[in-house]
């Protein structure tokens, strides 16, 4: 049977299928369903250094082949996760990020240096949130804002920092370099794109956030471009992320250049399919004498 | 917290009205575990969200449960859509259901396509209910014979008189209540009518359990979605009403 | 019966749905199966100073609600227009839109300038094409450029000029106030976002061009948001499209700010939507005791 | 360019081999005027693109065309779900068919599933016709009957010998132009078959036409999407096999 496993900054993944933060809670409710175990990781719901309400209800809608979020970072605050959910995480066997967001960058700072005194695998830097004011986003859409902001949260923490990046940019691969140079050991993307609906008979917008972020299978070709261009921009890990529902939209991914991916709005659609994407992967590689999944990564020949 | 993700069988599939239809679903597990006032979530063909609905009657005998549900959109049209024998895939039971242990009497109101659940509530109360249903018109007017066989006493209200009597469920509430005590009130409807009942309920100080509703995501208390605002002791919160509810006693919602 | 005609820039439209650029070529194919001249207006294929190539195929693939397209900008220059297609498309009792591309800014002009002495009733300028190098795409990305290029062409062309807005931008209201204040009559917005597709067997891009762009009714909400952005921070007539494909959208993205609507990749689906939109559009005034279209511009109110 | 987008009804569903289906189709408009060689364009469910397949029979007499296809991705898969009486929405006629006048003999090749259009070609043409059908094996021949009661003599290849001959249909064609005089060849399949067949009759100097295949958008030659690199004397060039097509003059293709 192939190899699945990999390396991120360190960090070994048994398989390169991750749960995407904000749709997977903190996996507990998943792991009736099947021992969470099993995943490569978790990347926990984005977690703030103190408790928030999120946005009022409704908080989502349905697209065409998409839905709109706008939960608005509702979690209990960094201290919750770390007595209540954490331990328990780390006690079912997968790498447990912890998606960390905030409204300033003394926030971001201080949850990253709180995290490294605990069992956490990896920290990934939401400063991609379009859902609150205050949610980071601000952070991820100018090339010198990231770099300052990866540098600082790198100076202290000492858990690997993966940077989470907004699609909402011009140049995603300018965006992606400075987080390089900032000290990334990661990059992750992409999270949603900025989308509203409107009710025509309310003439109200349907998200009472009035606007939210686009995910799901209608992203996915946008997801797979950028995750190319920031593969062929930087030299550290790229997970990727975007509307992936198949085994196939995970080797096309990894093919773009993602050395692992996460899987996020298709867990609402089918819970099973992080599970049958790790299946559909090992039998892939099997099926195509492939030994090691990392002879895919970035291996997309373009014309 | 237990519930599966399984493909269920519709094993017979009814017409109640131009809207309504009423399917039975066979899965072992499902009925199994099932409560009161439980909800699934139905796959509905290439629809990315699934469909909560309701589960109206649990049948442990026969491993089925029973749905009904309303036309609304095109989730719902996809799903009237299914055929005797077709494999449907529901996860569930979902949420926390009414608590249904001997308490007394107890008084069920529903309006429109909030009707159905309390059936199952009715069906396994270990004491006795009253039941209050409104409907728009005659033609909406459901379930009716099956609550008249489960329930001491059953009240038809619609907004036309066309069937039973004229008015609003919570006309008849008042009147219930001058002759009446009850020691619960359990309720599902629209919004409004939830609100009502509530203030009634809480005027004389009767317990009041209400069934809610919220878009959802995953629907098992994962992506926090389904936000319902709620008050404690600690101030006003966030609940989901997947996980938390979808029942919840009326005095902690924040209407 | 409603009123359903509108001014845009002094062009007189009678009803607000036009054909988007690239979808409908000149006209003549759809307008075997019904008569264009229903149509509010028609965006022409997106035409150059000089006859273009385009990319080779294959130049298009589908995605979950939505298409990835890499024509990249094919036709047969500006001359070959006016004299072959502009007459006919005038004479079928529509408005003529000439949608305009480019390598330089000269090219623009030149185009722009030549435009001014026939009959077309408007330009649109397509700063905003993803698929070709040159195509102008990099005139779209920043303020300042679209300032400047709108600046020069106007001073160059006696047309009114529409400027078409790329989506693959960090601040769309930013990019419209910059063709505002170059003196653009109108905007309209989105073209495609840039995405890409890969094939598992072969390892290639699927399409020629190894990126595409991202239209279909995936793309609607981003539409709808960005048509939102652009109306409330400029003053000038604002023209939606992206993933248009019935009544009710056209009412949302009339609701969102836009004063008519494009429909381009719903025309494949099915080549009646066109007409059906404005059918449907009428019906919904009529139902609704609305007098006049034009009352339902920018009517979302937000929470 | 006259077509139609309309409702066809299905009124006969076969099954010609484990993913090939041949339906017919009930159209006014598309059958009084559809020529041999074109193609309807057919929305399959909710996908964004039609998806185009060849004219195979052309009966006027009845207001049927017949299609053969193939089931290869999600597209056909649909379509080969609808069942008799099903309406389907279909585009057509579409594109320029094969020249079907007088002209001495025609050898008509085909392969695969590139077979079926050919079948319209051999009805209608004013000519005789020999045909070179090459399928991979037994179990994919399809329409060789259909062939041999419209044609002077058929020839079927199969890759692995199991049906007819061991071997492509160029062996067939080399062997045919030892004994024959054609006037004209008209070739559909595979584009590595199209380019052999078009070299031996360009070196031979036999009018060679083939039925070429590219993604499409419109359909109709609105979107530039299907292009397809010819020659003329005024240097290459991109034509759209929608519209310039699909059948085009082999000495024109770039391949
Ligand atoms: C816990 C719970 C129990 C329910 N039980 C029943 C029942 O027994 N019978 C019944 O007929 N209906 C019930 N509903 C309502 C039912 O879920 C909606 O009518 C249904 O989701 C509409 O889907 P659609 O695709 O037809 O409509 P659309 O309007 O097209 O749906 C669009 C989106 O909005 C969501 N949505 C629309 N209406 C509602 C709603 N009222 N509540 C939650 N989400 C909604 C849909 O799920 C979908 O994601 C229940 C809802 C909840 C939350
Ligand atoms: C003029 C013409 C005539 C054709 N005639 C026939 C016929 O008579 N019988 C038959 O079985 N097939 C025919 N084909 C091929 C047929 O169109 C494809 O097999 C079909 O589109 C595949 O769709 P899908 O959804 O099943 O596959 P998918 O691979 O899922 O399709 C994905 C996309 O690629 C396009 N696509 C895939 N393969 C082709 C192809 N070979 N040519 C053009 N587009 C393609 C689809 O239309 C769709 O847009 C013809 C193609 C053309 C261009
Ligand atoms: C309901 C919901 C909540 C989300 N919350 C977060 C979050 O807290 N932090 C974060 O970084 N991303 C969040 N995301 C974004 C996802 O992690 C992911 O980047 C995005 O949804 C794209 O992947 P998908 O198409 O597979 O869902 C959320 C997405 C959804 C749908
Ligand atoms: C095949 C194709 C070709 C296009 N060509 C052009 C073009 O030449 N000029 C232009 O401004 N936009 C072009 N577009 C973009 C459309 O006009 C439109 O902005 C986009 O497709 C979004 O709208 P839709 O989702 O309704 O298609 C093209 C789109 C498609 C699908
Ligand atoms: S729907 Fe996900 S938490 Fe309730
Ligand atoms: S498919 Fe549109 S031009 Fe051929």
């Amino acid at each position: 049977m192939a190899n699945m496993g990999l390396f991120i900054a360190d960090v070994f993944f048994k398989n390169p299928v991750i749960t995407a933060s904000g749709t997977f809670g903190f996996g507990r409710e998943y792991n009736e369903l099947y021992p969470i175990g099993k995943l490569g990781g978790v990347s926990c719901k984005g977690t703030t250094l103190l408790e928030r309400m999120g946005n009022p209800p409704p908080r989502i809608v349905e697209t065409p082949s998409g839905i709109l979020n706008s939960v608005g970072l509702q979690n209990p605050g960094i201290e919750h996760f770390i007595k209540e959910d954490l331990g328990w995480l780390k006690s079912q066997g997968t790498v447990a990020i912890a998606n960390v967001a905030g409204s300033t960058l003394e926030d971001y700072c201080k949850v990253a240096e709180i995290l490294s005194d605990t069992d956490v695998d990896m920290i990934e830097l939401n400063i991609s949130c379009p859902n609150v004011k205050e949610g980071g986003v601000s952070f991820g859409t100018s090339a010198s804002s990231v770099e300052n902001i990866t540098e600082q949260v790198k100076m202290r923490s000492s858990k690997p920092v993966m940077i989470k990046l907004t699609p909402n940019v011009t140049d995603i691969a300018e965006i992606a370099k400075a987080a390089e140079s900032g000290g990334a050991d990661a990059i992750s993307l992409i999270n949603t794109l900025t989308g509203m609906r409107i009710d025509i008979n309310t003439r109200r917008p349907i998200l009472k956030n009035n606007t939210g972020g686009l995910s799901g299978r209608a992203v996915f070709p946008v997801a797979v471009r950028m995750v190319w261009q920031v593969a062929q921009a930087v030299s550290i890990p790229v997970v990727g992320m975007g509307g992936i529902a198949t085994w196939q939209d995970a080797v096309e991914m990894m093919l773009a250049g993602a050395c692992a991916i996460q899987v996020g709005t298709a867990n609402f659609t089918d819970a099973y399919t992080p599970i049958k994407i790790i299946d559909g992967l090992e039998k892939y590689l099997d099926d195509n004498g492939i030994k090691d999944i990392k002879e895919i990564v970035g291996k997309a020949e373009m014309w | 917290m237990a519930y599966v993700q399984r493909e269920a069988i519709l094993i017979k599939k009814e017409k109640l009205n131009s809207t309504v239809f009423r399917f039975t679903l066979k899965e072992d597990v499902i009925s199994e575990i099932a409560t009161a006032g439980q909800f699934v979530n139905i796959k509905c063909g290439e629809k990315v969200l699934r469909r909560p609905i309701s589960i109206c009657q649990i049948d442990k005998k026969h491993n089925c449960i029973v749905i009904v549900f309303e036309v609304r959109g095109e989730g719902t049209q996809w799903l009237s859509q299914c055929n005797q024998h077709d494999k449907i895939d529901i996860m569930g039971p979902l949420g926390n259901g009414f608590n249904t242990e001997k308490q007394g009497k107890a008084l069920l109101i529903g309006g429109g396509i909030g009707v159905p659940p309390l059936l199952s509530v009715a069906e396994s109360m270990e004491c006795d209910c009253d039941a209050i249903l409104g409907f728009k018109d005659i033609e909406t007017t459901i379930l009716v014979e099956e609550f008249s066989s489960k329930c001491k006493d059953v009240v038809v209200m619609t907004q036309d008189g066309t069937y039973g009597e004229k008015g609003l469920v919570t006309d008849a509430l008042v009147k219930k209540l001058e002759t009446n005590d009850y020691s619960v009130i359990c309720s599902c409807g629209p919004t409004p009518m939830l609100e009502a009942v509530s203030q009634i309920a809480q005027k004389i100080g009767i317990e009041c359990y209400v069934s809610l509703e919220e878009r959802m995501g995953c629907g098992v208390g994962a992506c926090l979605v389904c936000a319902c605002k709620t008050k404690s002791k600690d101030g006003e919160k966030y609940s989901h009403v997947c996980k938390d509810g979808p029942v919840f006693n009326a005095k902690e919602v924040v209407w």
